[in-house]
This record gives structure tokens, sequence and C-alpha cells, in this order.
């Protein structure tokens, strides 16, 4: 067990000069065999492994990482965290992903800094506000808060927005998701990969998988840079690399994996306190705790595995946040990312066993899994441990494209985040 | 710059007439023309063959070009190559019935696989000229129209100002852009205050 | 931002272009009578290869259709492309 | 005391332009070609800001971006700017600066004591605490801490430009190896373009070869911050003066040089934070280039000869050099020889145990090694040299691979990946090889104080302590190291401090730097202002919007315009009496007659020998069977059988067809036609013509609409057994071709009257005259949408969602009986698209109170949690005097009669459901006798 953090544990710390911090995680070699082997080291395999552990109490696993754990998108990502969603499978799903996201840093013992501080879409015409009327009601009958501002209300509460009658997309008021915030991104991560190893689960970094291999119909391990595991249960979680994986085991996936650009500003002093979303000009932003402005926006529209994206999209993106906060105008840019995602037709995941039998798949998480990876983790955990898809992502198997049952989440996810 | 009211409609002409009054002398490299009305011709097939060009050809009396991205002409007769499948002929509006009737004649003897459109309507012109009118157009369009990269009788479709124009270069120097006429306000706008900030530059 | 010689108008900046979709080999007729995984194998699934790639871009100032050879995994260079239609 | 430290003579500066600044309230003074760092160090201020996270005071470091101390919050008015860098800030008079990150000064600041507990925020800190009772808890005074300047809370008044540019040659870097190359290729007659981020000599005299090729350009000022795919590079071109601040250059080059010099690195040690350690470079910079001495007696510490050659030009210069403290046992013997000549003592196998002064720089206590106590020696400068690193953050964004050289302790260009080469020191060559670490010992062996106070990120106030602990818990990937103690993550982005970081690392585990790699480098190369990258696209011209033909008449109709898909249309006009406007232009539609501009409706001319049969394939409703002259409403389908888009087809000829689409759809759609016709049935004979802003459309709808328009000079019979409903015709109108299509999208007799563009606002005009007698209404789209929601007509989008087919909204028959194929056929086979329990169109009335049911509100589930069906669109009908509405019910048209209920707002009602039309079930108006 690792030792438990706390104040007193730092002051302690301290007065022995940081000289005893036990290991976050150990650097664990793989072994020739695990029962469960998960691939891919971001959130999504993390918290799986760790549920497993937990909640199940199924330790013979790994986590098999290619590079270093979050490096993914996980490691890359704008950090909104938000359960609006409209459908009443997503909803459902994702409101639990975000009550598990409230009590994390207790159960974790890891500050992962939820922020509870909401996400204010902004409505930029009348049937912007009609449409959002929509979309409210929608909520709360799946049993999610919302709640619509006025334009006044919202001048109050995040007075440097553009009010300006004449302004190109004049603000009509926003719909708010008061308990959506920001979370520490690499928190969440290590946070799990904490807790998995402390309960024996092996994590072993710069160990890319090369191959999944499959016996009549049925897996029985994966090959890797260090060489051949076995295993009778393989996980897959590998975001903007499923379809490349999945291939390895003889499986089309309706994915297309696009690039993701993030970006932040010079920090500044605190200036905004809720996650601002203007669906009409493309941009999003929040600002973190170290004082920078985190922003996003819409995809590159092109496929690529690249981890870049085109300046004409980091422009638009930018020229889209001005339009809402003019006076950012003279703040400067500190760095620009990307990352790839795995887009799906109907904006909703992939969550289930795959055709080989022994395999799951936790995929598709496009431009918004950050925020479902308790959930994703949970879910995947349990179905791994019953052997069959927990009830709650039934509705997100693979099987639905055969039955042509989308889940169609576009409305809500027009934006990236 | 001030962002227009919107709500306000402001005619076109106007601030065509603002993009144009900030025309300074010649020498000032940079000269800014609404133009009339031209008369255009859309010539359409359904799939590139050495027929279509031979059709223009007996039509305009000229040899229509051979080569993509490029325009050829006789007297104000332009023609100007769009796609490999569509010409746009460029001329006085004097002249549009008379090649309208040629090229719908044509287009008649090609059963079916051949259209012409009138499409003097759906463009705004304006012609662009000067020493410094390749680095204005270097402002809002990311192809290089310099005269090393763009010979003269480049003609070719592409984005400028955030609006997708016909951009047809004359002679060195010169260019003619055709814009949606729905959209040749936001040009307009665009132009004007791309103008103005050019002249500051320039310590005007 | 990557370009695209595009066979008839030249090198010119992606952002000119649209993505239409990966190109198959093997692809069926568009009105065969498929169902099931058939049907969700031909809308859906894709082979999203990482690497070099077919694919079908229109070009939208001459508005062709093009074939176009791309690296997805890196994509610095030029991509080639042809016609998309036999000529 | 003014100008204290400037040397009566040298630099770069011009000496008769005494300009006069600011900073922190103190009134200095500076000269034309000084810095704000330049000039600061010329007053002899020493302290000028806070570090992030412990609010230890901060000085110059460095000459430019690679400063770590001289982050100021410039004070304009309106140009107010947070975080802007003093060494890259030309003075200019009446500048007003003040440091950011602490109250009420520098020297003196509140949080200053937060430095008191470092040993308690070591890396990390905060995953471990602040956990009880919640985050929420401290986040609020975490967040005061941070961030550095303040954001401005006004509009910018400056003007950003964007330019796209093309070039044979760019070259990155304006110092000699920059220009020798520049130079080389202008006069092989290379088109050349030369960026330099600060001036181009930095020498005085310019000694360079300035070329004087007109195929040469150099831009000063501009740096080249981001390197894209195939050559193309991003430059921020800062204004000299001018209206424009900064603007954003796109450049293309066929071939790139990078000649972006090398950074020096410093050394670590206890106490180098302390203002006053300076890199050596910088220390001779300020010297050379501004006649600026930053102390008057100076140290340097050092692992290589490169420092030997400053310490004898600060002592030429007058500034004695107390020490030279080497790490190495035996440096080069010239470089021992020159300091022997210059008298500068030099400390060989020594190094600094710590530093003291308030605030700033005082003296500093040198050792041997081994030995655990030093000599003091007095200084105000202690010059910092720990070798050079090459800059290649441009090669590394290029996709250019990074080797690591041994003997260069430093990172160096391996192969290129694009056409691009690396020249002068950023190649590398050239650079003095250094005597290994840049600190001393084994720091495995220092003491917790020493690690502590021995500062790696003097931006991020990562110490080596840091560094060790996240080793030691096991962050040992350069990246997670990155992120667990955010080394190199401040606005310098680590440009002295990742090397050492890794070094570090490497040490502390036991691997070799090469092996411990660099974090990922990525734009921009230094912060660029936000406002450049939109550039021009501010307000209108940040999104372009479509104009009507008869926009100018619009305002003289007292038109209420609106944006929609794009277009600034009329939502509605002026009220009228006690009814309000879109009342009144719904009844005078119904009673009388109505006009409206209709031009935005897509419109798409299909020709071709294969025309029907194109379409046919197109549309989810039979085509070809249209005869000439008719018209048939039509759905199209994606291939998932959803439905993308609806409108008329018509049929002008055997081979020649009128479509319209919706309008926030008509580029979209001649695409989708495009693609079906070139990849997928190349060989059906085809042309597609889009003709949306070819042709004005003017609708002109009412029973009274054909008398109007017989006081036209139409060529055509309007009648209805000559011009029926769903047909159309083509003729002129006063000489003027136009093509009128009879439709009924209103509910009553509707005509579509196509003309060229240009004569739009004409026609407008004199159907205005023409039915001024029956009282037209001018109406808007809000009538527009009442008037179909009357009758029960979807709305692609509003209505319908990502999900919807033909039958959910009652229009399966359409393609029932169609016997040849179409897109989406095989979809809507499946028996999902077939299940009772789908999504269907119904109509919906209020039952009780009579309240309106808000558009929005939904059905619920009868039992459990989420909803049946939903309003999608509604409002109180002007025709009926009752509230209607439409929307989309599970099994809905099985449940006609049935009551449900309605959520709304956390409020509940009920509706009944009926059919979707309200008015006129049966089309008799449409079907007029005329
Ligand atoms: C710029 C950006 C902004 C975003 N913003 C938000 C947001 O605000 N809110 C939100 O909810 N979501 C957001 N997302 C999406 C979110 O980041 C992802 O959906 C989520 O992180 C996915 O988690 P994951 O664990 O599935 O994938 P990842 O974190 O990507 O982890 C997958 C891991 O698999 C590893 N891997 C890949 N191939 C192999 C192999 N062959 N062998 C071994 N390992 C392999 C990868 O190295 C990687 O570490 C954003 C994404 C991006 C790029
Ligand atoms: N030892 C020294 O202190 C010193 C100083 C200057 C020159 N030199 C000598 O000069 C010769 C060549 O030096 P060099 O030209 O390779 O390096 P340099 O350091 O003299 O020049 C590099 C230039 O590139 C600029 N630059 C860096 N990144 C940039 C970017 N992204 N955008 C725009 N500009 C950027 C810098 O401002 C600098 O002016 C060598 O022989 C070297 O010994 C030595
Ligand atoms: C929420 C968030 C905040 C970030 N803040 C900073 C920051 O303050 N400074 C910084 O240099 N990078 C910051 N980054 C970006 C990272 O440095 C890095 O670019 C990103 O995680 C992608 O990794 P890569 O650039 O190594 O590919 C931030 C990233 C995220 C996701
Ligand atoms: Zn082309």
């Amino acid at each position: 067990m690792a030792a438990s953090y706390s104040s007193w544990g730092l002051v302690r710390q301290a007065t022995v000069g940081h000289g005893s911090w036990p290991r976050a995680w150990r650097a664990a070699a793989a072994k020739p065999s695990y029962r469960v082997v998960i691939v891919g080291g971001g959130g999504h395999g993390i918290a799986t492994a760790y549920y497993l552990a937990k909640e199940h109490g199924i330790t013979d696993v790994a986590v098999l990482e290619k590079g270093w754990i979050g490096g993914g998108n996980t490691g890359r990502n704008t950090t909104v965290v938000r359960s609006n969603y409209l459908r009443p499978e997503s909803a459902a799903f994702y409101d639990f992903s975000l009550r598990l996201y409230e009590r994390l840093t207790a159960e974790l013992n890891f500050n992962i800094m939820f922020s509870r501080r909401g996400l204010t879409t902004l409505l930029h015409s009348p049937h912007a506000v009609n449409a959002a009327w929509g979309q409210l009601n929608t909520l709360h009958l799946n049993g999610i808060d919302a709640e619509i501002l006025s334009r006044e209300e919202l001048q109050r509460r995040v007075p440097l927005l553009n009010f300006a009658p004449d302004a190109r997309f004049p603000i009509h008021g926003a719909i708010v998701q008061p308990r959506a915030g920001v979370v520490r991104h690499d928190a969440v991560v290590w946070g799990y990969a904490r807790g998995a190893d402390a309960r024996g689960v092996d994590i072993v970094q710069n160990c890319e998988v090369t191959g999944i291999e499959a016996r009549d119909g049925r897996v029985n391990g994966v090959h890797t840079r260090q060489g051949f595991i076995a295993a009778s249960q393989v996980v897959m979680a590998v975001a903007g690399s499923s379809s490349l994986v999945a291939a390895t085991a003889g499986i089309r996936l309706p994915i297309m994996t696009y690039p993701l650009q993030a970006m932040v500003t010079e920090p500044i002093k605190p200036c905004l306190d809720t996650v601002v979303l203007s669906p009409a000009t493309g941009s999003y932003v929040s600002q973190s705790d170290r004082g920078e402005l985190v922003i996003g926006g819409g995809l590159d529209r092109y496929p690529s595995y690249a981890q870049r994206g085109s300046i004409a999209v980091t422009a638009s993106t930018v020229a889209g946040l001005l339009e809402i906060f003019p006076s950012f105008s003279r703040l400067k840019l500190m760095r620009q990312w990307a990352g790839m995602v795995d887009i799906i037709a109907d904006s909703s995941p992939i969550l289930g066993f795959a055709p080989v039998r022994g395999m799951f798949i936790n995929a598709g998480w496009g431009t918004g899994g950050f925020k479902a990876i308790p959930a994703g983790g949970w879910t995947t955990a349990w179905s791994i441990a019953h052997q069959r898809e927990h009830p709650m992502i039934a509705p997100f198997s693979l099987g639905r494209f055969a039955r042509g049952a989308l889940i169609d989440e576009a409305a809500a996810a027009v934006i990236a985040h | 710059m001030q962002a227009e009211a919107i709500i306000a409609p402001a005619p076109v002409a106007a601030a065509a007439a603002a993009a144009a009054a900030a025309t300074v002398p010649q020498d000032s490299g940079l000269e800014l023309l609404p133009l009339p009305t031209r008369g255009l011709l859309s010539f359409q097939v359904s799939r590139q063959s050495a027929g279509a060009l031979s059709a223009l050809r007996s039509a305009l009396g000229f040899e229509p070009p051979s080569r993509p991205n490029s325009a050829t002409s006789l007297h104000d007769v332009h023609c100007l190559w769009i796609s490999p499948r569509h010409w746009l002929i460029d001329s006085e509006p004097a002249a549009e019935e008379r090649l309208f009737a040629g090229l719908a004649a044509q287009a008649r003897a090609m059963e079916g696989t051949a259209r012409v459109t009138r499409s003097s309507d759906c463009f705004d012109s304006v012609l662009l000229s000067g020493a410094q009118a390749a680095s204005l157009l270097a402002r809002g369009c990311a192809l290089d129209l310099r005269d090393v990269a763009a010979p003269p009788n480049t003609a070719l479709r592409t984005r400028f100002a955030d609006v997708p124009i016909i951009l047809y270069k004359l002679r060195a120097a010169t260019f003619r852009l055709h814009v949606d006429v729905s959209l040749s306000h936001h040009l307009w706008l665009w132009l004007a205050d791309a103008r103005e900030s050019f002249d500051s530059e320039h310590g005007r | 931002m990557f370009r695209i010689n595009c066979p008839w108008c030249g090198i010119r900046d992606h952002d000119e272009f649209t993505f239409g979709g990966e190109l198959r080999a093997h692809a069926p007729a568009w009105d065969a009578p498929l169902t099931g995984e058939d049907l969700a194998a031909q809308l859906f699934m894709r082979d999203n290869l990482k690497g070099v790639r077919h694919e079908r871009w229109l070009h939208t100032s001459c508005r062709e259709w093009l074939r176009v050879v791309r690296d997805t995994a890196d994509h610095s260079g030029v991509c080639e492309a042809t016609h998309v239609r036999a000529p | 005391m003014q100008n204290s430290h400037r040397l009566e003579s040298g630099g770069c500066i011009d000496r008769t332009k005494l300009l006069s600044f600011r900073f922190d309230g103190r009134r200095l003074s500076g000269f034309q070609g000084d810095t704000l760092a330049s000039a600061l160090l010329a007053n002899g201020i020493k302290v000028v800001g806070r570090s992030f996270k412990l609010h230890r005071p901060r000085g110059i470091t460095g000459l430019g971006e690679e400063d770590t101390g001289g982050l100021v919050q410039l004070i304009d008015d309106a140009r107010s700017t947070p975080n802007v860098r003093a060494t890259q800030t030309e003075l200019v008079e009446g500048l007003v600066a003040r440091s950011v990150n602490c109250w009420p000064g520098p020297r003196w600041d509140l949080a200053g004591g937060l430095s008191l507990l470092s040993r308690f925020l070591p890396a990390g800190f905060y995953y471990k605490t602040f956990k009880w009772p919640s985050w929420h808890f401290y986040e609020p005074l975490i967040r005061r801490l941070a961030g550095l300047g303040r954001a401005p809370d006004g509009p910018d008044p400056d003007r950003y430009e964007r330019e796209y540019l093309h070039c044979e040659v760019l070259v990155v870097g304006g110092g000699t190896a920059g220009m020798t190359a520049a130079a080389a290729a202008a006069a092989r007659g290379a088109d050349v373009i030369l960026v330099e981020q600060n001036r181009v000599s930095p020498a005085c005299g310019g000694a360079y070869p300035r070329s004087s090729s007109p195929s040469l350009r150099i831009f000063e000022f501009a740096c080249a911050f981001g390197y894209y795919e195939d050559n193309l590079v991003a430059v921020s071109r800062r204004a000299r003066g001018g209206r424009i601040a900064e603007r954003l250059c796109l450049i293309r080059a066929h071939e790139v040089v990078l000649a972006t010099g090398a950074i020096e690195r410093p050394m670590i040690f206890p106490g180098n934070d302390r203002p006053g350690v300076m890199l050596a470079s910088a220390a001779r910079g300020y010297l050379e280039r501004y006649g600026v001495v930053p102390g008057r007696r100076a140290a340097l510490v050092t692992n290589n000869d490169d420092a030997y050659d400053t310490a004898v030009h600060l002592q030429r210069a007058g500034v004695s050099v107390a020490a030279i403290i080497d790490s190495r046992d035996t440096p080069a013997s010239d470089a021992a020889r020159s300091a022997a000549a210059a008298g500068i003592a030099v400390h060989t196998g020594s190094s600094i145990l710590g530093t003291s002064g308030w605030h700033a720089l005082r003296s500093i206590t040198v050792a041997r090694r081994g030995e655990s106590r030093g000599r003091r020696i007095d200084c105000d400068l202690l010059c910092t040299s720990g070798g050079w690193a090459p800059t290649l953050h441009l090669y590394s964004q290029s996709g250019g691979k990074l080797a690591f050289d041994e003997a260069l302790g430093a990172f160096v260009p391996g192969e290129a990946t694009q056409r691009v080469r690396a020249v002068g020191r950023a190649q590398g060559a050239t650079l003095p090889r250094t005597g290994g670490n840049t600190w001393s010992g084994d720091v495995g062996a220092w003491t917790e104080r020493a690690r502590r106070h021995a500062f790696v990120d003097l931006m991020s106030d990562v110490a080596v302590t840091d560094i060790a602990v996240a080793a030691q818990e096991g962050y040992v990937s350069v990246e997670h190291l990155k992120r667990y103690t955010t080394l190199g993550m401040s606005p310098d982005q680590g440009k002295t401090s990742n090397l050492n970081g890794l070094a570090l690392l490497a040490a502390f585990t036991g691997r070799s730097p090469g092996a411990v790699g660099n974090t990922k480098f990525r734009p921009p190369y230094v912060p660029v202002t936000l406002g450049a990258f939109a550039g021009r696209a501010r307000g209108i011209l940040f999104s372009k919007v479509r104009r009507l033909p008869t926009h100018a008449v619009q305002d003289e109709s007292g038109a209420r315009m609106m944006e929609l898909s794009g277009w600034l249309r009329p939502a509605h006009y002026a009220a009228k009496g006690s009814l309000s406007s879109t009342e009144a232009e719904v009844l005078a539609v119904r009673h009388r007659v109505g006009l409206m501009d209709y031009s935005p409706i897509g419109k798409i001319e299909i020709s071709g020998t294969d025309a029907a049969r194109f379409l046919e394939r197109i549309y989810a409703a039979p085509v070809a069977s249209l005869p000439v002259g008719r018209a048939r409403y039509g759905l199209m389908l994606n291939e998932n059988g959803v439905i993308v888009d609806d409108g008329i087809v018509a049929r002008l000829a055997e081979r020649r067809f009128f479509l319209t689409v919706t309008s926030g759809h008509a580029e979209l759609m001649v695409d989708w036609l495009e693609e079906w016709q070139q990849c997928a049935w190349p060989d059906l004979d085809v042309v597609i013509t889009p003709l949306t802003t070819h042709l004005a459309a003017l609708l002109v709808s009412g029973p009274l609409a054909r008398t109007v328009l017989s006081a036209l000079k139409l060529d055509l019979p309007l009648d209805a057994g000559r011009f029926p409903h769903m047909a159309v015709r083509e003729g002129a109108l006063d000489g003027v071709p136009v093509r009128v299509l009879r439709t009924g999208f209103s509910g009553e007799v509707s005509f579509e009257i196509y003309l060229p563009w240009r004569h739009g606002a004409t026609l407008w005009r004199e159907i205005r005259g023409a039915g001024a007698a029956y009282e037209l209404e001018l109406f808007g789209t809000d009538a527009m949408l009442m008037l179909r929601l009357e009758k029960g007509f979807i709305h692609v989008g509003l209505d319908t969602d990502s999900t919807t087919v033909p039958d959910d909204i009652d229009m399966g028959r359409l393609h029932q009986r169609k016997s040849e194929s179409f897109i989406g056929m095989q979809a809507l086979a499946r028996p999902h698209s077939k299940a009772a329990e789908r999504l269907q169109l119904v109509g919906f009335e209020p039952v009780g109170s009579g309240d309106t049911l808000a558009e929005g509100a939904q059905v619920p589930c009868s039992h459990g949690a989420g909803r049946q069906g939903s309003i999608t669109s509604s409002g109180v009908s002007p025709t009926l005097n009752r509230p209607i509405a439409i929307g989309m019910l599970t099994s809905g048209r099985s449940r006609y009669g049935e009551i449900v209920p309605v959520h709304h707002d956390g409020r509940r009602s009920r509706a009944r459901v009926r059919a979707p039309c309200f008015v006129d079930p049966n089309n008799e108006r449409l079907r007029d006798a005329g």
C-alpha cells in the first residue's frame, strides 16, 4: 500500500529533505502472462485496472503503455468534465462519471483538483435560446442539472464577455451546467496509477503492443516490443490508435482519427471562473489554476496520426475566442499542441466486447472522453469481471452499427471538449 | 476595425465606394476599382473531352485555354479555365448575347452533354492594380501571385479574404477579381479595411 | 498546413480541399443489397490506416474529386493526387 | 541614480536621444536603442519581479528570449499588456512598466514569505494536500497567488495583419551565420527572406555583408515561432511604429536555413536565482550592445573556456572581475593565460556553495571540491556559463531529429525530414565544448538545503530538489518530469532550463541525457499575441454573412434583419396595429397575399442525357416519372437512410431539372451531388450547375397571389388549369427570363419567381406596387415558420435530427413506390428503421390551461427517466387563434387522441396528440380552382 498523502506527510518528508517519498507506482517489468492485459495507459486503461483491482479483486493485471502513461489524449485534453448529454443512455453514463469524479480525490488520496465551476454555453441567437430550452428540459428529464441564464445574469457572472449589441455573434444568454468543471488531467492518470499499483497491478511503460493474438476466435495474448504476453482477457483502450490495434485482431472499427488542437496563453491573474463555450464562434476556454487560459476549438478537418495541427485552425480558434472575449486580444499564446482523437459518426463511444472473444473495446471517445474516464474504467472493469456488458453500457456496443441504432450525440458535442 | 452593425443594411455600393475612395494617386502602387457588371457566361460539359474545346473554339473564335489555371483572350473576350469541365467567358456586357447564342448553339449540338449558363448576375467584380497589388492580395490569399510565380493570364478559383473568388491576372500587377454577389460586400469591407491599414503603414 | 498537388491546379494548401473518405480497393456497388453486418461494414467501418493511404478529396477550386495518396503518419511533404474518375 | 551603470561610451545606443520612462513608479531614463531590460540595468535596477510559485525576487538573467526574470506589465491605458519581456521591449519615450506577481512591489512582496515555506512545497505538493475538506476551499487563494500579469479588461485598440509570403530560401536568424547564408543565396539569384527577432546586427557598425540585392528581404523584430508542413514557417513581426502592432507572416519557403544560434546554459548551484546572477553571454551583450555594466564587481562561474573571454571583456570595460570559478580542474591553457594576463583569480575545481544579499547579490561563497566551507567573495554580478545548446526548437518542430552530443552536452541536429538545415551556432559544431555537468560534484550527495536553493527553472521555481523528488517517486520519463515539476512550462518554455533539468534527471536515474531525451518542442517559440492570430478576422470580418438581392430595399421596408444559416434575412417587419408583426404577416398570407425574398433557397440545375437517372438515385422519391413541367417534393437521404435535405425537384425539360435545397445546405448539397456523380456514377452524363446566387427568388403567396402577379408583365398563364399546383414554367417578365414554380409550403397558393439576381430588387418593388391594392404584406422568416407549422410541414434539422428516416415524418410512401435504387435504400430496410417504437412526427395541442406548449418542451417517459418525445416547433396560430405545435413522439402516429404529459422548465402540463397538420388538411386551398 502506498504511503498516504497528507499535509502532515508533507511536513514529515520536509524534515528529511523529501528523501523518502515512495514511488507513486512501481517501474514494473512485464511478466509472461496475466489474467487481464490492458492495452493503453491513458485514463481509461488505468482506471479500468484500478477498478478491476479495487472493486473486483482482480489484480493479475498489466497495463501496457507504448510511451509514458497519460501521454495520449488524457495528457493533452482541455479537462472539461460535464454530463449534459441529451440521450438518456449517455446522460446516465456521463452523470455516473461526474459523480465518481466528485469523490475521486478522497477515494484515490490524490488531489485531482476537481474545480466545479460550471460549463457556460453561450446562446448567440433567439433560435439558439429556443434550442437551449429543448436541451434544458431534456437534461432535467434525464436528471441532469442545467439552467438558462439571461443576458443580464450572464453579464454579472462573466463580465468580460462581448455584450456589444452589434457583436458579430451577439450574446442572448447561456445554458449552464453548474456541476460541470475542470479537473487536473495528469492527476487523474497518476492518481489511478498509484491506486492500481498499490493493489498489485503492473504498469509497464515503453511497452508498445504490436499485435493482439487470437486463435479460433479467442484472444490468447498480445505481442509487444518486450515480447509476447499471454492473457485470456485483453482490454483495448488506446484512443486515437484504436483502428490500428483493433486491426491486428482483424477488427475494423467505425472510427476515423483526427487531430484536435488545444493551446494555452501565458499565465495571468484570475479573470475567468467558469468554462465558456461558444458554439457559434467555435471556441471554448477556461482558466487553469496556474493562470493560463486553456483554449480549445474544432477538429482539424483531415484524418491524421501526426499529433499536430494546422496553424489555420489555431488562428480561427483564437479568432473565435476574441469574438467572445475581445479583451484577451493582447494576451499571448504560450503553447499549442494537438492530440489524435477517434471520431465516430454518432459522437458516442464504443464500449463492449469485441467480435473476438476475450477482447473488450473501450474506444471512440472522440473529443470528449476525459470526463468519461471514471465511468469508462468502472464499467469496463465490471464487464470484464462479470464477463458480460454492464447494463449501463449495453447501448454503446459495437453491435449498434449493424442494427443501425446509433446514439446520436452530435448536438451535445457540436464542439470539441 | 469597428464591426459594422450587421443589423443595419449598408448598401454594397457604399462599402465599395469606401474601398475605392481610399484610392490614391497613380504612384501609390495600389489601385482598387469596382467594375461595372461584366458579361459572364459559364460553359460546362459533363465530361472532359476534345469536343468541349473545339466547341469553345468555334463559339469564341479563338483558342480556349489548354492549360489549367490560365486564360486566353481576344479583344475584350476572355476565356478562363475554371475546371476541366467548366470555363468562364468574361466579356463586355454588350458582347454577352452574341457569345451566349454561339455557345448555346454549340451546347445544343453536343446533345445535352454541355450547358451554358448566364453568370453575369452571380458576380461582382473589382480590378486591383499597381506595384503593391500582389502584396495586398497576399494578406488574404495563400497563393503566390507575384509575377515570378503567377504569369499574366493566370486564372483560377481560390479563396481570398475568406470568400471564394475567381481571380484573373490580366497582366503583370493587374488582377480582376470576381466575387459571389451575395458576398461582395464582405470583400469590399475587407478591402476597405486592408486598404486603410496598408496606407497607414506606407505613411499615408 | 500540408499541401496537395492537384493534377489540374498544381500544389495548393490542404484547406482548399475537402476530405471525402478513404478509398477501398474492393468496395461493393453503391446499391448492393447489403444488410446487417455487411451494411454496417460498408457504411461505418474504416481501415483508418496509419501510413500511406488512398483517399478521396474534393478540390474546392476546380471542383474535381481526386484520389490523394497521403501519409497519415506524417504529412510534412506534398501529397500527390490523381483523378478519381477514369478519364 | 540615473544611468549609474552605463559606460561613458560604447554600445549601439544613440546617446543623443535620452528617453524617460517609469518603472514601478520611479522615473528613470535610458537611450534610444535600449531595451527596457538594458535601461533597467543601466539604472542599477536588479529586482524586477517575483517568481511564479514561491514569489522569490527575480532579476534579468538573459539578453533576449531566454531571459527568465524580466516579465513586466506595460501600462498604457487600453494598450496595457501583461507579461511583456523587458529584454525584447524597445525603450520608447514615456514607457510605463510595472513588475508582475508581487504586491506592493518586487522588493517588498506580501507573498514573499512563501519562499520560507519552500521546503514544504516540493514538486507536486498540491497533489498530496488540499484534499480536505475539498479543493474548492483552497482553490481561490491558490489561483490568486498564481498567474503573472493582469489581463486588460477593455477592447484592444491595436490592429493586426496576416500575410502570406513565398520565397526560395528563408533564413531564420540574423547573426553572422544567417546573414552570410542569406547573402550567399541572394548572390546566387535566389529569392530570400531573412527574419531576425531582434535587430540584425548584434554588434555596432553593421559589419555584416548587408546585401543590397533586391531579391533579399530582411525582416527585423520578426520571430519565426512555428514550423509546419512543407516548409511553412510562421513568423510574428512586431511593428516598428505604424498602426499595425504585430503581423502574422506565413512564409512558404522552398528551403529553410536555421541560423538561430545557441542559448547558453546556466550553472546550477545554491542561490543561483538571486538577482545579479546572469548568463555570461547576457552580461557581455549588455556591455557590448548597450554600454551597460550589469555590476561593478563581477565573478564568473563556468565549466568551459568560453566564459574566460567574457571575463576579460568585462575587466576591460572597467568591471572588476573578482574571480572565475571553474568546475574543471584544468581549463585550456590559453584561457587560463588570458585570465592570468588580466589579473583575474581563477578557482579551478571549485564551485559556489551559496550566494547572499538582501534581494540582490552581494557575495558568493566559493569552495574547492570536497571542501564543505568556502570563502566569501564580494560581487554584485555573477556571470554563469555552463556551455551552449544549439537553438533547435524550429528544427525539431519541422520533424528533424535531434542527437545528443556528449562533448557539447547538448542536442545537435540529426536527420532532417523537410528541406531544412541548421547552420552556424545552431548547427553545433563551432560551439565551445564544455567540461561536463553544469553542477558540481555528485548532485545525489548534495545537502537538502543546497538542492532546495539550487534552481533549474527560475520561472517556475523548479529546484534540484524537485527533480530529485520526481525521480524518486517514479516520474522518470522526461515528459512526466516536466508535468510533475512544471519544469519548462512557463512563458520561457524552459529555454535555459530544460536541458539542465533532463541532465539532472539523467544523473538521478543513472542514465545518459541522450537516453532521457528532450521534451516535445511545440509552437510558439516565443509567446505570440492572440490578436496577431486573428488578424483582420474580427467583428463582421470574422465570419461572413450573405446578403439578399433586395438587401438595400429591406431597410426602407422596415425589416428586422436576422442571420439565418449564413444569410441576413428579414425575420419580420414592423408591427401593424394591435397585431404582432408575425401575426399580421401570417394572416395576410392566409387571407390576402404576402411577398418574401426567398433567394437563399438553394438552387441547382441538373442537365444531361442521364439527368433523370441520376436524380432517381439521389431522391427517396420517384423522379424519372415526373412529367415535364411538373414538380414534386422530395427527400434526400444519406447512406444511413437519414433525411439530410428536402426540397422541390422540377422537370424543366426531358433532360433538365431544377432542384431546390434548404438554404443552409445550398453549397453542401452541390458537393454531395458532385461526389456521387464523379466518384460513384462517372458513367452518367450529367452537368450540375449551382444557381443559388445566380437567381433571385421572390415568393408570392396567398389567395390573391395570382391576382397580384397578373398585374405584372409576365408572359405566362397563371390559371390553375394551365399552371396547376406543383408545376413549373419558364417565361419572361418584361423581357427578363424567369422561371416560376407553383408550390405551397405556406399552405396557400404560392408562386416562386426565379429571375436573374440583379433584377430581384426591381421585381420586389413592382410586386409591392401591384400588391398595394390588395394590401399585400411583406413577410419574414418568422411568419414562414408559422405558416408551415400550421400545415405541419417539417423544417429539416429543426423538427428532424440525425436519426430521422422518411417514414418517421410519414413520408415513407414517397420511396415505397420506387422501383429504382436510391441512396439510403439499404439502410431503410433494416428492422431498426421500421421499428414500431420510433419517434414519429405528430401534432400537439395543449389540454386544460390552453397555454402555448414551449418549443423545446419534452414528453417524459411514462416510467423512469428520459423522454418519449418532444415539441420541436410551437406557437399560437394566428389563423386558428390558438396554440399549436408539432414534434416527435414514440409510435406517435398510432397515438392520435392520447393525452400526454409535457415537461418544460420544471413544470408539467398536458397535450393532446394529433395529426401534424392544423390548417386545411386536405390541401384544398392549394388545389384551388383559380
Ligand atoms: C486537445 C484535446 C482536448 C480535449 N478536451 C477534452 C475535454 O475538455 N473534456 C473531455 O472530456 N475530453 C476531452 N478530450 C478527449 C479526451 O482527452 C479523450 O477522450 C480521453 O483522454 C481518452 O482517454 P483514453 O484513456 O481512452 O486515451 P489516451 O489518454 O489517449 O490513452 C491511450 C493510450 O494508449 C497508448 N497506446 C496507443 N497505442 C498503443 C499500443 N499499440 N500499445 C500500447 N499502448 C498504446 C497511448 O500511448 C496512450 O497513452 C480532448 C482531447 C484532445 C486531444
Ligand atoms: N560567443 C558568442 O557570444 C557569440 C555571439 C554572437 C556570435 N558569435 C559567433 O557568431 C557566429 C555565428 O553565430 P550564429 O549566427 O550562428 O548565431 P547568433 O547567435 O549570432 O545568431 C542567431 C540569431 O538568430 C536569432 N534567432 C534565434 N531564433 C530565432 C527565431 N526563432 N526567429 C528569428 N530570429 C531568431 C537570434 O536573435 C540571433 O540574432 C559564430 O561563429 C559564433 O561564434 C559568438
Ligand atoms: C490543461 C492543460 C494545461 C496546460 N498548461 C500548460 C502550461 O501552463 N505550460 C505549458 O508549457 N504547457 C501547458 N500545457 C501543454 C503541455 O505542455 C503539452 O503541450 C501537452 O500536454 C501536449 O503534450 P506534448 O506537447 O508533449 O505533445 C497544458 C496542457 C494541458 C492539457
Ligand atoms: Zn484542382
